[in-house]
């Protein structure tokens, strides 16, 4: 057994030995942000490629409802506030009222989900399938695969709302927060470009 | 080099109501003054401030070391580079050598001068 | 270049100049280089009673060396991008304004050559009337250009991505669907020469063989008369090509 | 923290290990397995290329689909495969908490979930061949509208009916394989950067180090326009979308400017740990210092950012705009100056040592020497009017295969013949590993030097036979083919000799002791093998990480961990 274990107790917890000072949790998810910056980055970037080389699409473009994709951001935008606050209440080591605020904020994911479904619903009885025009082909994927990160955001925070009602592994709370920070910011690049930019 | 910076809530707060409101700044703005590149360089220019602001409290990268913007800027300086250097192949309706559907070049047309 | 690069029988000759001199470069900087592996490798091999020396190459002077054996290669290299550079733009960039005009198509595993001719367009395509397929040398499609004057192509692909590439006339150049592409060459020596796709294109990507027919000036004529006459440019298919067993 | 301090059972040490040195077994020992599977694809189809007309033992006839079928699915398996879990994955895992002094991985679970990943990824790969229609056979560069809207014979159309699996199952197992590299390499790099033992700054890293992480950090930033660019593909194939298929509206060139954004990266993420390996072992053998150690880690940190602006040179021909071509000229040119820096440190690392002929020795020197071959004709494919001729034939195959070749196989046997004491407590054969070396060397180059000349006489790539074409259909080019089938065919066979040698002296090889070639970097601090949790005592390093020969000293190696 190795005298020097990799452990080292914080104020939240547990962590592995830190030369750089960030604890290794936060750091592993800026790299994985980092490598998920590109994945939304070579998405967003084909539809921008896409949207200035046919003016066509403009039209498609102003059957999205941006009242509905407004109302999702304001969500977004609340629900990480409580992220926020459950990452305060961590620090106190409070688990009990981290994990209040953390199944505030899944309850804040679902309604976006909801929200997307009528919203999705909606505009395929309207006819605008994804078959229709490879605009609404990248509108579906984007959302899409925004939504599938929100899936996963709310997945990730209802385990780490667990484990921090018993008062363990509370340095979860703030890697998870900042994730669904990082959601929430793609969130900030896709409203304009789906909905605004018309 | 903070590992654990203390979260302050009235700010955070404070910068939820910042997001917030620049968010229905941009939605008001293009609700009601139309979707012209103006307003889409206004709201694109409020998306950056709203990355900032976001970043920089919610993620704390102001107290955060220094070499995390790094990494976070050299991902979005590598989608601007795949953007800027693809953009003049992707999705043209015409180049030097070729040109798209019948609308641009005749099939078998006199090629242009150049 | 060790004598192997098919005879260019094109205007593009200075392809093979640059050809060369790149061979040249690299090839001393590969002997230069070996000689080092080779040499360093038997004058320190371990003998008894030999230190090492200590060369960490931290000091300017040894990473001086470094850099300049390297600052020496990438000159180099310039020179071979400044002589690159004009050529690449007079062959893909300066198409000339007139010259013989001919479509390209390429399909799922076959050309259709279309020449624009006084008499009309004349069409070679592999399939015969009956649709039959055939893959053998004599069945491929011809493109028939004539010596003196440039020859314009223009590419269109009907479903996937192919490639127009005549080794003789170093020409190369991929088909897009969608797209139609223009470039040009200038045949000098009349024969016949091998013309195929580049880019995987399928199963039958094997069996896209064609050939490049260069005439004389009067040679062309004469087969422009054989051919545009009996085919006049309506028709949608040209000559008959003989055509084999299906493949 | 996860790693359980007790004795871990059967099952917890070798079928679900949470010890790093066990999971990088596991990376290693599929990857192995792989590569059979990727040697044997070459055997089928250098056969069918050499004698065309006959049936190819073993498999039978080969027709235009299985020809190219058995190309891809060659060219995935080897990349993805066989060259990343070994270079990367199995000594990435093996080597950073021994060489930094950690117990184990920052995640160890994290690191045994993207090996099951891996795993999966690799069982889906294989079962890919079995489905209707078999593998993907569209190139492995994946070029739509062949691979995302028309089936390979062009008869069955994707989206309406005939819905080609081979292909949906490449997607997903090269998905699945980016996701494991992801979390392995964020693992890999949080574990470098914040486990490192006392006194063990940045620059007392030994290079293998600093070559798998930014390699890591470059395979992390470059994967992501990919995995955009697969969703794409994903949904045309199976939903019918549009993204790639011109009748629908599609760019196919959008297609190839995401793959190839990743894909040049990608062969630098395969080539670094390779030089890093190399720059390890040159010094401990020459026992003298690496030659410029921070020229060569700032370089190497160039490198990793400029190969983000270079990926154009694959397209030159392939209809990008003619001025686009100029400007990656000039950017191509400018990237081989750090590997002109990475090789003449190499190179120089020999200059004033005191050679030993060992195994790992001849392999490191023997692979810089290929690699240049390699380097050399990048400038031919890198110019853009000379790529005009070379584009898409052997010339271009040749010129990868002297550039992978030297890092996959030459990198991971001087990997394998170097830290096979340390890994497994026994020593390899000595004679057996010379001799496996001189045949590799001699086949690897009887192959490929005729794939040259091949390709300077114009020999198309991707066809099976050449029958149509009477410039190539000469015996001269059949000759040269022939020939470079039978050196493969002696190539396969040498492996034999070194998984005969892996597996025996594993077995029942000479016991090793914790430090057999007098080296001084921190993994040889540890027992051979090094039990769970590596390390008995606290270790302090005092200096960098080749300290040979230094002017004063008693030994002619002074270990970082000794005072």
């Amino acid at each position: 057994m190795s005298a020097l274990t990799n452990d080292m107790r914080t104020a939240t917890g547990v962590i592995t030995r830190s030369n750089t000072g960030i604890p290794s949790s936060r750091l592993a998810m800026w790299f994985l942000l980092g490598g998920e910056v590109l994945i939304f980055g070579g998405l967003l970037v084909s539809y921008m490629m896409g949207r200035l080389a046919h003016p066509e699409w403009a039209e498609e473009a102003h059957h999205t409802a941006t009242t509905i994709g407004f109302i999702n951001a304001i969500i977004l935008l609340t629900s990480d506030l409580f992220v926020v606050m459950a990452h305060a209440d961590a620090q106190r080591k409070d688990g009990a009222s981290a994990a209040k605020n953390i199944m505030i904020t899944v309850a804040l994911g679902l309604a976006f989900l909801v929200i997307k479904g009528f919203e999705y619903s909606h505009e395929i009885s309207a006819g605008l399938t994804i078959h229709k025009s490879v605009f609404w082909a990248y509108y579906y994927l984007i959302t899409g695969i925004h939504g599938s990160h929100i899936v996963v955001g709310i997945i990730a925070l209802t385990l780490v709302a667990r484990t921090a009602k018993r008062g363990e592994q509370l340095q979860r709370v703030e890697t998870a927060g900042i994730y669904w920070h990082f959601v929430d910011m793609v969130w900030l690049i896709v409203f304009p470009l789906l909905y605004i930019a018309k | 080099m903070a590992i654990d910076a203390k979260v302050d809530l009235k700010k955070a707060r404070m910068t939820w109501a910042m997001l917030v409101g620049t968010m229905t700044i941009s939605y008001l703005a293009a609700k009601f003054m139309g979707h012209g590149s103006t307003v889409s360089t206004v709201v694109f220019s409020i998306m950056v401030v709203q990355w900032l602001i976001l970043a920089s409290q919610f993620l704390h990268l102001n107290v955060e070391p220094k070499f995390v913007w790094g990494l976070w800027i050299s991902s979005v300086f590598f989608v601007a580079v795949l953007f800027i250097l693809s953009y003049f192949d992707v999705w043209n309706h015409q180049g030097i050598n070729w040109c798209r559907g019948a609308a641009d070049c005749v099939q078998l047309n006199e090629p242009k001068s150049f | 270049m060790w004598g192997t690069l098919p005879e260019n029988v094109g205007t593009f000759q200075d392809l093979d100049g640059l050809m060369e001199f790149i061979t040249v470069v690299v090839g001393l900087w590969f002997l230069a280089a070996m000689a080092m592996i080779i040499g360093f490798s038997l004058m320190f091999k371990a003998k008894p009673g030999v230190k090492a020396q200590y060369i960490a190459g931290n000091t300017g002077k040894q990473v001086g060396v470094l850099l300049g054996i390297v600052a020496a290669i990438t000159m180099f290299d310039f020179m071979i991008d400044i002589r690159n550079v004009p050529l690449w733009n007079t062959i893909k960039m300066q198409i000339p304004a007139e010259g013989d005009q001919v479509g390209v198509l390429a399909k799922q595993w076959t050309w259709v050559f279309t020449h624009k001719t006084k008499a009309g367009n004349v069409t070679t395509e592999m399939f015969n009337d009956a649709g039959e397929y055939s893959d053998s040398a004599n069945g491929a499609p011809k493109l028939h250009v004539r010596t003196g004057t440039k020859t314009i192509y223009s590419l269109n692909s009907e479903d996937v991505l192919h490639s127009f590439k005549i080794n003789a006339l170093r020409v190369t150049m991929d088909i897009i669907p969608g797209r139609t592409y223009k470039g040009w060459f200038e045949a000098v020596k009349p024969g016949t020469y091998d013309l195929a796709c580049a880019e995987i294109c399928g199963r039958g990507h094997g069996d896209m063989a064609g050939r490049l027919v260069v005439h004389t000036p009067d040679d062309y004529d004469k087969w422009v008369k054989a051919k545009g006459v009996t085919k006049a440019d309506s028709a949608p298919k040209g000559v008959v090509v003989a055509h084999n067993a299906a493949h | 923290m996860g790693s359980s301090h007790h004795e871990p059972t059967f099952t917890e040490k070798y079928i679900f290990p949470l010890d790093h040195k066990n999971i990088g077994l596991q990376y290693l020992l599929t990857a192995m397995f792989m590569a059979c599977v990727g040697g044997f694809l070459a055997y089928v189809f250098r056969m069918k290329l050499a004698w065309a007309d006959a049936p190819v033992p073993l498999v039978g006839d080969v027709d235009g689909g299985l020809y190219n079928s058995m190309v891809t699915m060659h060219g995935t398996v080897m990349i993805f495969w066989v060259a990343m879990p070994t270079l990367i994955a199995a000594f990435g895992n093996f080597l950073i908490p021994l060489m930094i002094g950690a117990d184990d991985m920052a995640f160890p679970r994290l690191n045994r979930l993207s090996y099951q990943i891996f795993l999966l990824s690799a069982i889906i790969l294989i079962a890919s061949f079995f489905v209707p229609g078999g593998s993907a056979s569209g190139a492995w560069t994946f070029y739509p509208p062949l691979n995302s809207s028309k089936i390979v014979d062009g008869v069955v159309e994707m989206h309406n009916g005939g819905v080609y699996w081979g292909g949906n199952l490449w997607i997903l197992a090269v998905a699945l394989e980016f996701a494991s590299f992801l979390l392995g390499g964020i693992n890999f790099m949080t574990t470098t950067l914040n486990l490192r033992t006392k006194g063990m700054g940045l620059f007392q890293m030994p290079m293998s180090l600093w070559m798998i992480n930014i390699a890591s950090l470059v395979f992390a930033l470059s994967v992501g326009p990919l995995v955009a660019g697969a969703i794409m593909m994903l949904s045309d194939r199976m939903v019918g979308t549009g993204f790639f298929n011109p009748e629908l509206g599609g760019d196919p060139v959008l297609f190839q400017h995401l793959f190839w954004f990743f894909g040049h990266p990608e062969v630098y993420v395969v080539l670094l740990p390779a030089l890093g390996f190399f720059a390890d072992i040159i010094p401990v053998f020459a026992r003298k210092p690496f030659f410029g150690y921070r020229i060569v880690v700032y370089f190497t940190l160039f490198l990793g950012a400029l190969s983000f602006i270079v990926w154009a040179h694959h397209q030159f021909q392939a209809g990008i705009d003619p001025r686009m071509a100029n400007y990656f000229t000039i950017t191509t040119i400018i990237i081989s100056i750090p590997f002109g820096v990475m090789l003449f440190a190499l190179i120089l690392s020999l200059y004033g040592g005191s050679i030993r002929f060992t195994v790992p020795m001849l392999w490191a020197i023997s692979g810089v020497a290929e690699f240049l071959v390699g380097g050399i004709t990048g400038i031919h494919l890198g110019t853009s009017a000379s790529d005009i001729y070379f584009h898409d034939n052997y010339f271009v195959v040749a010129h990868f295969h002297y550039t992978l070749f030297p890092a996959t196989f030459f990198g991971a046997f001087a990997a394998i013949t170097f830290w096979f004491p340390k890994w497994f407590g026994r020593h390899l054969n000595e004679g057996l590993g010379k001799l496996h070396w001189m045949l590799t060397v001699v086949f690897f180059n009887g192959i490929f030097i005729p794939l040259f000349i091949t390709g300077l006489n114009g020999q198309h790539r991707r066809i099976y036979d050449y029958k149509a074409w009477d410039e190539m259909n000469t015996p001269a080019q059949h000759n040269l083919n022939v020939i470079a089938t039978i050196c493969l065919l002696g190539l396969l066979a040498t492996q034999l000799v070194f998984l005969l040698n892996f597996f025996r002296s594993w077995a029942s090889g000479p016991k090793a002791t914790a430090n057999p070639y007098n080296a001084t970097t921190l993994e040889w601090a540890a027992a051979s093998p090094p039990p769970h949790g590596n390390f008995d005592k606290v270790l302090t390093v005092y200096r960098g990480p080749h300290e040979y020969s230094v002017p004063g000293a008693k030994e002619d190696f002074s270990p970082q961990w000794i005072q």
